[in-house]
């Protein structure tokens, strides 16, 4: 393995990010296969990362700072599909809209790398980097619309994400104070050398980290920029932000508190700290969507609620023992099942307000006789994101619920599915109004191909995801292992 | 680490950075608050020089005094009918009570740890930090670059105006 | 089952198909009618009238057959199903009791359907009569037959059923409607009881078969008090059916029916099922004192009661119903008072001059659309045929020698003085009055002038009335037949029991002879309960023929005591004004109600709004100042760290 | 009195919080960046105390940590003006208070 | 193979009528007769073909389907004698449903599709043996109700609507907390391996276990006091959905209770015996209470299956095979009886339009066979001797009174109630004078009316007269179960 090879599946998307501002600027009467480069790039980056799986060569590279190994791999599939989906789902709005679209697609392609990175990273410096490679063109994206609500939003994420950026660094600074290293494993040796000694510095490192990543996470108390961004910010990337951004630092986390911290410092005092997080945000999050009115940022609300229940699997996955590769799983399984759901939900959004101009759920009445399909696939996504069978999101709830349960945190699953109570009310009051409302508007529409195709694909996998979720969760299940045989 | 000078230099510098970020804070004119940032820069500036981290301090001065600033300040002359006001709104005292927490929970945590400090200082040379970085880390300094140009590249698409837009040939 | 396979004596005297042929006959032809032959009246009727025919010759060939077996008993049974632990067995059982009571139902009921081809003619639900009165005779079998418990329940239902349709016949009239629906819910409040004994003598006996049964209580094995209770039980059920105070309130409103069909049901066959009942289980209540002292005195207040409510009736049928209930009263008396054979012998009477009774009051009715005594007088040259039948049939009821209402009534003053002179003194009571509202009533309807009638009202889609109430006149044959026929055993019934012969017949039906000695003539009585008799005629003689004496000045005379008989003693308002309508629907059920609504669902909904409020509520925080979030921020860091270090103290 | 690490962190903390006050407190959205950026230089001080008087091979680690985080910085900084600009193209203003179009 | 045949058959059918082109939208009817026909004679086929002598599960088919070790699901359908009669009853419903459906005329292959996927939800779960996949088609039937209910029901629908899915989905929140901790316990989510194991308190005590199960249960069955949701579902759902909502929906409830609570955890359904017998009484009188002061006849029909509903857990309660059969042929019996009345109801409003006791009236008069069906009807649920119902709750009662008197003793008192308001009823809709406002009723009835109610009415008889075509069935199955109650 050389070292292209190492980096094969982001080097690809970095390619194709510069091929696309190489078209824009040398061949600007192609432009419009600029978001088939960028696909070209996402289809390389899978290429190659399943030229490793096949190669079942795992490894770790750059002097440990990036671990090649399932888990990582896993969420490289992840990303490079929820950008392709992205990307698909954005074409017609980027045209719309005239901005730069070579731009645009770099800055996605770039932040989809900065997640592959993160995933894979294994020295704090590297996560760090990472994160902003990943963060700062969210934050030009979010603003990317002309619109006052899109640069607000823009702004707004751009300086509590700075603050959260320096909150976490300070975290990572005390850590790297307290084990005078910057790899993951070498903090977990350190760890475990120094005991049980300056455990009140360990903490209020990790404490500061996880406020980092919460932010990212969006979980209460770290979540209140997320409606307000996921309204504001163009549609296509709110998707982006809400599956992308999440899955990320539950990526990172995860491996962090596998890696770096090891079960001892996990399961002493951040299960029940993770559980009393995914409790709040959950509970938070659903009751919040209760009242909204516009559906992207009931859907913010809604991500809050189901950062809560990923969080589940975290907190699962603290507790030392066999059990804890179920969490792990749970974790990357859930993601995974709420990229295809939530992204899903988002294309479907992105299709309807770009016919109908309105993000108002009551505009979304008579839905059903407009676009039987999108309204169709709307209901789906929205049932899988209440957790109903048979979709993905069902298994994913199940899975981390049960792997909540083995780590003897009854309690949390009795409040996360109180919740599911909570959300069904909010998600199905959508579906009510899409298929039971009358309107007086009736002309019918079909969503644009780019839209269609990705729409398509998110709900095929809802689906497939909620018929046969055994391959997945399988991979997740292997995933999560290598994650512990590192550790 | 001995001797007065350093002993000296350090509370002078505390004297400066502290007085220079309370200026920031307290400041009402916003080109004051930046001269201020720039102070507390400076001042950080040789906090670096006295941790023997000469180079970075040099970076410091380089990037943050040369470049950041000024594009504050850049971005202060931009927005020219924003006002050049740098009040606080309704939230400082709250703020200023949460961070006052935050210190002190620091600040205990500090005194509580029994800090493992080596006898000698240790030092890094320029060289062995260029070095460090162009083998374990030169993947995230390579990511650095494109997070660079990353961010070029999209501040530049933000801030172009709609006239540039319009004369744009696309 | 040791119960079981004590009572297995079988003596194979007659053919089991045969037995359930006589169930099967009226059910074919209700099938028929049902699904054939609803809108044939003529022959819907006939079928009726061959279906219990073909049963009521079976019966009489079973009769004979069991007279030949000296009353043995045969039984036949077959498993239905097995639930669980419990083994349900359909089965048929035959012995004295039964045959009699065979031969009772199938005899006046199929008198009841060739009258009812004339009373019923030209009535728009004359098909679904016949169909009613065939499932009616099929369930009043099945009771009778049927040899355990719970298979005796199920027709017992249905009997039930039948009575509900049939009291409803003419759904239209909100009357008739609101009785029926009363008749099978006070019955059914006393099924409870018999329910309840059915789960009773299962848990403790496990086995519903009445040999078994009778074993059970027998061999000593159940405590007094089980078997009380056992007994009660019993008697609840068959205080429903047979109208024994205090739910004896549905049988008087019941006589919204066709009159055949309150001479058939409500008269003869079902309401004796509950006397029917307690004597079918007379060896548990020879065991128990408790339950049959009850018995005992429930009857006789259930005489007296209905006695003195007929004594200030106007209306004629509902005389003959009060006078129902009375005699039933006389039934239960007389089981409580050890007269089994008393009492099945004055059921089988009563049927029959009950039967030729209400038959009568139904010729009345048929010429004069009315049973308003106030509107009647003189009919005795008008329908002579009617007449004398129905003098027969009072006569007979009242108790005079040599008819069958004396002999057998006779015989239950006599068990009632044996057993407790209190109980002979209200049955010597309750002979004079019957007697003297009878004959009130025969003075009012058949004497005196001739009143009018009701008028015919022509608007009214359902009056089937043909001819003219001014001038009535005798019925038509089909229905006088029956009158004629009834009236020989209301005359002769009575001398079967002359020489215990029936007696002895029914005795058979229990596992051993009753411990006390069999009734026997006795001078005092019988003169007593004559003079009782005739005194109560001559008394309505004077007041309502002579009118030596004013009804009025007499009610006013015992103003109190009348306004109490004329007002049920008030019970209906009680039952109806005071309970259902009053504790139940407005108070308890009212009270569930809202609490359902308010309380139950108020929690569900209000948990609801709850959240939305809370949601509501919230909202300010997210107030889209980039302050507060980064303030929400800090604290949650702020919060985060304090929230390890407390728990995981330092 | 030496200064020591206790030193060096508390400047480092003070500063901290001196500047997450100025972020969480300051209208103007460009006080607000000034505040993120005193908050990385207090980052970047707590780092190279530790690198100073670190143990082992830790030194350079610390160092080399300062050297992505003032890259970020700016480049932050860079993108935060630029949005600044877009905001007040839009609203005139780049009062954060005044940004409140998205809420509830 | 036949099972799933047999499951989804209708599934298959609901595909088939969606992808009818909307010009043949009046086949939709034929398809889904033709579906809910076939399947019906498959479950016949299947009930005639079952071994009586053999107590086990029959015609069952085993399939891994996610095998992850401490996760294992299988897909593992099967029938013994306590589910086979169900199945018989749903198909048979299914098929009443869908002939009296014949008059909708709104978006009809939206409306036969769902219903006939709802069908597929109940046969799932009274067949799936495998705890997970139970549960999967225990959510399944949530979304075609609310869509049935919300769509095509009147009055109040989509509170009700939503009011039901919410009820539903917190009961089953409850008992997936409790299946994941069996699952925990026992590694495995296979029922018939459940129950057979025998379970310490892990993370839960098992006395919870039992009561989130149960919960579950009481809510679909529905048990006084979470029982509110019924009425406003029944007044408000279109009559075919009333029919299949009373007529089977309801048993899934008392299934699971027979199934699950006391065949996998007999010690605990054996401690809190005498409650859920007395829950069981204080239901069937509280709802025939409540039932007295309806004044809407769905609503009223409704009620009383609370109090009939009651009866099953009365019989559960009891713990011995009498009651458990008895509460089992209640199911049945209230299937078919209380299927027949919400049909009778269905079309009298479908010719009044109104189900206003207060202006109903005299019905007899005008419809005559109508008001024979209803009063028909009417007596089987009163619990008349030679119709289905009685022969339940007798064997209920019995079953009841051998284990606590004071219970059957409570719970008879039912008996005279329901005679009540089945009579009152009665009196009031279908006796007394015709109102003039029904003068123009005609007695016109379509074959689809007929043979539905030809159907039912002869199935109450069938079942009544000759029980032990169902109770040979399910006497074996019982006994097993009960059998490890008395262990």
């Amino acid at each position: 393995m050389n070292g292209i090879d190492l980096v094969g599946p982001q080097f690809a998307v970095l390619i194709a990010a510069g091929m696309a501002l190489l078209v824009d600027a040398l061949l600007p009467r192609q432009r419009r296969f600029i978001p088939l480069v960028a696909l070209a790039g996402l289809a390389l980056s899978v290429a190659w990362t399943i030229s490793w799986v096949s190669r079942d060569d795992y490894q770790s590279a750059f002097g440990g700072t990036l671990a090649l190994d399932k888990y990582a791999v896993f969420f490289y599939f992840v990303f490079a599909g929820i950008a392709a989906a992205v990307v698909l789902a954005s074409i017609d709005w980027v045209k719309r809209e005239g901005r730069g679209e070579a731009e645009y697609y770099a800055l996605l392609l770039v932040s989809t790398a900065g997640y592959m990175f993160l995933a894979a990273s294994r020295d704090l410096i590297t996560i760090f980097i990472a994160l902003e490679l990943s963060s700062i063109p969210q934050y030009i994206l979010a603003g990317w619309g002309k619109d006052e609500r899109s640069s607000e939003a823009g702004l707004k994420y751009l300086l509590l994400g700075a603050i959260a950026s320096a909150v976490l660094l300070y975290g990572m600074a005390l850590l790297y104070g307290f084990t005078r290293t910057t790899d993951l494993g070498g903090i977990a040796d350190a760890i475990v050398a120094g005991g049980s000694e300056n455990r009140a510095l360990l903490t209020l490192a990790v404490a500061l980290v996880i406020a980092g990543f919460g932010f990212k996470m969006a979980v209460v108390p770290f979540q209140m920029w997320v409606p307000d961004v996921y309204q504001g910010a163009p549609t296509p990337v709110a998707a982006y932000l809400s599956v992308g951004s999440k899955g990320a630092a539950f990526a990172v986390v995860t491996r962090l508190f596998f890696e770096g911290l090891g079960p001892d410092v996990a399961s002493d005092d951040w299960s029940m700290i993770f559980a009393v997080v995914a409790a709040v945000s959950m509970t938070f999050g659903n009751v919040m969507a209760i009242v909204q009115t516009d559906i992207k940022r009931l859907l913010g609300y809604s991500s809050i609620a189901q950062a809560g229940n990923i969080m589940v699997g975290l907190a699962a996955v603290s507790v030392a023992g066999e059990e804890f590769v179920l969490g792990a799983s749970g974790v990357i399984f859930f993601v995974a099942a709420y990229a295809f759901t939530n992204l899903g939900a988002f294309i479907a959004v992105i299709a309807i307000s770009q016919r109908i101009g309105s993000d108002r759920i009551g505009d979304y009445a008579g839905m059903w006789k407009r676009s039987p399909v999108l309204a169709g696939a709307l209901a789906l996504c929205l049932v899988s994101l209440t957790g109903i069978p048979p979709t993905a999101g069902f298994w994913a709830k199940l899975y981390v619920f049960n792997s909540a349960i083995r780590a003897d945190l009854a309690w949390l699953v009795i409040v996360g599915v109180l919740n599911s109570l909570v959300s069904a009310y909010y998600y199905l009051g959508v579906a009510r109004t899409m298929f039971v409302a009358e309107s007086g508007e009736e002309a019918t529409f079909r969503p644009p191909l780019g839209l269609s195709i990705s729409l398509g694909l998110a709900t095929a996998g809802v689906l497939i995801l909620g018929l046969v979720p055994g391959p997945l969760l399988d991979a997740a299940h292997d995933a999560a292992e290598t994650l512990a045989l590192v550790s | 680490m001995d001797g007065f000078g350093v002993t000296f230099a350090f509370w002078v510098l505390t004297g400066v950075t502290l007085v220079a970020a309370l200026g920031v804070l307290l400041s009402r004119n916003l080109l004051h608050a930046v001269l201020f940032l720039i102070l507390t820069f400076v001042g950080m500036a040789g906090y670096f020089v006295l941790l023997s981290a000469d180079f970075l301090g040099m970076a410091q001065v380089l990037i943050y005094v040369g470049a950041i600033a000024v594009l504050v300040l850049f971005a202060v002359l931009l927005t020219p009918r924003a006002g050049r006001d740098n009040g606080e709104t309704r939230m400082f005292l709250p703020a200023l009570l949460l961070c006052g927490t935050l210190l002190a929970v620091i600040l205990f945590v500090i005194t509580d740890t029994n800090w493992a400090v080596s006898e000698e200082p240790a030092t890094v040379s320029a060289a062995g930090l260029g070095e460090a970085l162009l083998s374990r880390w030169v993947l995230p300094f390579e990511l650095a670059s494109v997070l660079l140009t990353v961010a070029l590249v999209g501040s530049i698409m933000l801030v172009r105006s709609r006239e540039e837009e319009a004369e744009d040939p696309r | 089952m040791p119960f079981l396979e004590a009572a297995a004596t079988q003596s194979p005297t007659i053919d089991e198909w045969l037995l359930w042929a006589i169930l099967v006959s009226p059910l074919t032809a209700w099938a028929l009618i049902v699904l054939y032959f609803r809108k044939i009246p003529a022959v819907a009727g006939y079928l009726a009238i061959a279906g219990i025919g073909i049963s009521c010759l079976i019966s009489f060939v079973t009769l004979f057959n069991v007279i030949d077996a000296d009353g043995a008993i045969a039984q036949h049974t077959h498993e239905w199903f097995t639930a669980g632990d419990v083994v349900v067995n359909l089965g048929v059982r035959v012995d004295g009791l039964t045959a009699v009571m065979l031969v009772v139902v199938t005899s006046v009921s199929l008198l009841v359907q060739i009258y009812s081809t004339g009373y019923m003619a030209g009535d728009s639900g004359y098909g679904r009569y016949f169909a009613h009165m065939c499932l009616f005779t099929t369930a009043m079998l099945g009771l009778v037959l049927a040899d355990n418990l719970f298979m005796l329940f199920i027709f017992w239902e249905l009997v039930g059923l039948s009575s509900y349709l049939l009291i409803g016949f003419w759904f239209h009239k909100p009357s008739a409607a609101a009785a029926a629906k009363k008749a099978f819910i006070v019955t059914r409040i006393g099924d409870l009881g018999l329910l309840a004994a059915l789960l009773l003598i299962w848990s403790r006996a496990e086995t519903f078969d009445i040999a078994g049964i009778h074993h059970w209580a027998a061999s000593g094995e159940a405590s007094d008090k089980i078997v009380t209770l056992f007994a009660l039980g019993i008697f609840a059920g068959a205080a429903g059916k047979s109208a024994q105070f205090p739910l004896h309130v549905w049988l008087p409103d019941a006589m919204e029916g066709p009159t055949p069909v309150s001479a058939l049901i409500h008269a003869a066959t079902m309401v004796a099922a509950g006397v029917y009942l307690v004597a079918r289980f007379f060896p548990v209540f020879e065991v128990s004192t408790d339950a049959r002292e009850v018995v005992a005195w429930i009857g006789a207040a259930t005489a007296l009661i209905a006695a003195t409510i007929a004594l200030v009736q106007t209306d004629l049928k509902r005389v003959l119903a009060y006078s129902t209930v009375s005699q039933l009263g006389y039934m239960m008396l007389a089981l409580g008072a050890l007269g089994y054979v008393a009492a099945i012998f004055h059921l089988f009477t009563h049927a029959f001059f009950k039967a030729l009774l209400f038959l009568g009051s139904g010729s009345v009715n048929h010429g004069t659309n009315t049973f308003d005594m106030r509107k009647m007088g003189g009919l005795r040259a008008k329908m002579p045929v009617t007449f004398w039948t129905f003098v027969i049939g009072s006569l007979s009821l009242a108790g005079i020698f040599p008819l069958a209402g004396f002999w057998s009534k006779d015989e239950i003053l006599l068990d009632a003085w044996r057993y407790d002179r209190a109980l002979w003194f209200m049955a010597a009571t309750v002979a004079f009055m019957t007697a003297f509202y009878m004959f009130r009533a025969i003075f009012l309807t058949f004497f005196g002038e001739y009143k009018g009638g009701e008028p015919v009202d022509h608007h009214d889609p359902d009056n089937h009335f043909h001819g003219d109430p001014a001038h009535p006149h005798e019925s038509p044959w089909p229905m006088r037949a029956p009158l004629l026929i009834l009236a020989v055993p209301a005359v002769l019934a009575g001398l079967l029991n002359v020489d215990h012969d029936f007696g002895d017949f029914i005795n058979h039906a229990l596992p051993e002879l009753p411990h006390h000695e069999g009734s026997t003539f006795e001078w005092g009585i019988a003169l007593s309960s004559l003079g009782l008799a005739l005194g109560g005629i001559g008394l309505a003689w004077a007041i309502y023929y002579k009118r030596w004496v004013s009804s009025a000045s007499l009610r006013e005379l015992f103003l109190p005591l009348a306004g109490l008989f004329e007002h049920k003693y008030f019970l209906d308002n009680v039952y109806e004004d005071i309970f259902v309508r009053g504790i139940f629907h407005r108070g308890w059920n009212r009270l569930l109600e809202l609490t359902d609504r308010y309380v139950i669902d108020g929690v569900a909904n209000g948990s609801g709004r709850l959240v939305r409020g809370v949601s509501s509520g919230l909202r300010p925080i997210q107030n889209g100042l980039l302050q507060t979030y980064g303030l929400g921020f800090a604290a949650g860091v702020i919060i985060f760290v304090l929230a390890v270090f407390a728990a995981n103290p330092l | 009195m030496t200064p020591g690490l206790e030193h060096f962190l508390t400047v480092g903390a003070i500063l901290f919080c001196l500047g997450l006050t100025i972020a969480l407190s300051k209208r103007n959205a460009i006080g607000v960046l000034m505040g993120i950026e005193i908050m990385l230089n207090a980052v970047n001080l707590t780092l190279l105390s530790f690198a100073r008087f670190g143990v082992g091979h830790g030194p350079v680690a610390g160092q080399a940590f300062v050297v992505f985080i003032i890259t970020v910085a700016a480049a932050e900084a860079a993108v935060a003006l630029a949005l600044a600009v877009s905001v007040y193209r839009n609203r005139d203003t780049i009062d954060v208070d005044k940004l409140n179009l998205l809420r509830s | 193979m036949e099972l799933t045949v047999l499951v989804f058959l209708p599934a298959v059918a609901a595909i088939v009528v969606l992808l009818l082109p909307a010009r043949q939208e009046h086949l939709a009817k034929y398809v889904a007769l033709a579906g809910s026909v076939a399947t019906l004679a498959l479950s016949l086929w299947l009930f005639f073909t079952f071994d009586l002598n053999e107590s086990g599960y029959q015609f069952v088919e085993r399939r891994e389907w996610v095998d992850l070790g401490a996760f294992n699901l299988q897909y593992f359908l099967g029938v013994d004698g306590l589910s086979m009669p169900l199945v018989v009853l749903t198909a048979f419903l299914t098929t009443a449903s869908v002939l009296v459906s014949f008059s909708v005329t709104r978006r009809q292959r939206l409306y036969y599709a769902l219903l006939l996927i709802l069908s597929t939800s109940v046969l799932g779960v009274f067949t799936a043996l495998d705890f997970m996949l139970f549960f999967l088609f225990w959510e399944l039937e949530l979304f075609p109700m609310y869509l049935l209910i919300s769509i095509w029901g009147s009055g109040r629908k989509e509170y009700s609507a939503t009011k039901f899915v919410l009820f539903t989905i917190a009961g089953s929140a409850f008992m997936l907390v409790g299946i994941l901790v069996l699952a925990f316990s026992a590694s495995t989510f296979d029922i018939q391996v459940l129950g057979q194991s025998s379970f310490d308190d892990t993370v839960l005590p098992l006395r919870w276990v039992f009561l989130f199960l149960f919960i579950g249960f009481a809510i679909k069955l529905p048990i006084v006091p979470v029982h509110t949701w019924l009425p406003d579902a029944h007044s408000d759902a279109p009559t075919a959905v009333s029919v299949m909502l009373a007529g089977v929906l309801l048993k899934m409830g008392g299934y699971g209770l027979i199934r699950m609570c006391v065949t996998i955890l007999p010690g605990q359904a054996d401690d809190l015996s005498a409650w859920m017998a007395g829950a069981g009484a204080v239901s069937v009188l509280y709802g025939a209470f409540v039932t007295l002061r309806q004044t809407d006849v769905k609503r009223l029909i409704a009620y009383s299956s609370v109090s009939h509903m009651g009866l099953v857990l009365l019989g559960v309660g009891a713990l011995g095979t009498t009651g458990m059969v008895g509460a089992t042929y209640q199911m049945v019996a209230h299937g078919v009886i209380t299927g027949l009345l919400f049909v009778m109801i269905g079309l009298i409003y479908e010719r009044t339009h109104t189900r206003e006791i207060a202006r109903l009236g005299g019905l007899a008069r005008q419809v005559p066979l109508l008001a024979t069906g209803f009063v028909f009807a009417g007596f089987g649920s009163l619990g008349l001797p030679a119709l289905a119902g009685f022969i339940a709750e007798v064997m209920v009662f019995l079953g009841a009174f051998e284990q606590y008197e004071w219970a059957a003793l409570m719970a008879i008192f039912g008996v005279v109630l329901s005679a009540g308001y089945i009579l009152w009823m009665l009196q009031r809709v279908v006796f007394g004078p015709v109102r003039p406002e029904w003068n123009s009723l005609t007695d016109q009835r379509h074959w689809w009316e007929h043979s539905v109610v030809l159907m039912l009415a002869a199935l109450i008889i069938l079942l009544g007269v000759y029980p032990a075509i169902l109770t040979d069935m399910i006497n074996p199955a019982i006994d097993t179960i009960v059998l490890r109650v008395g262990a």
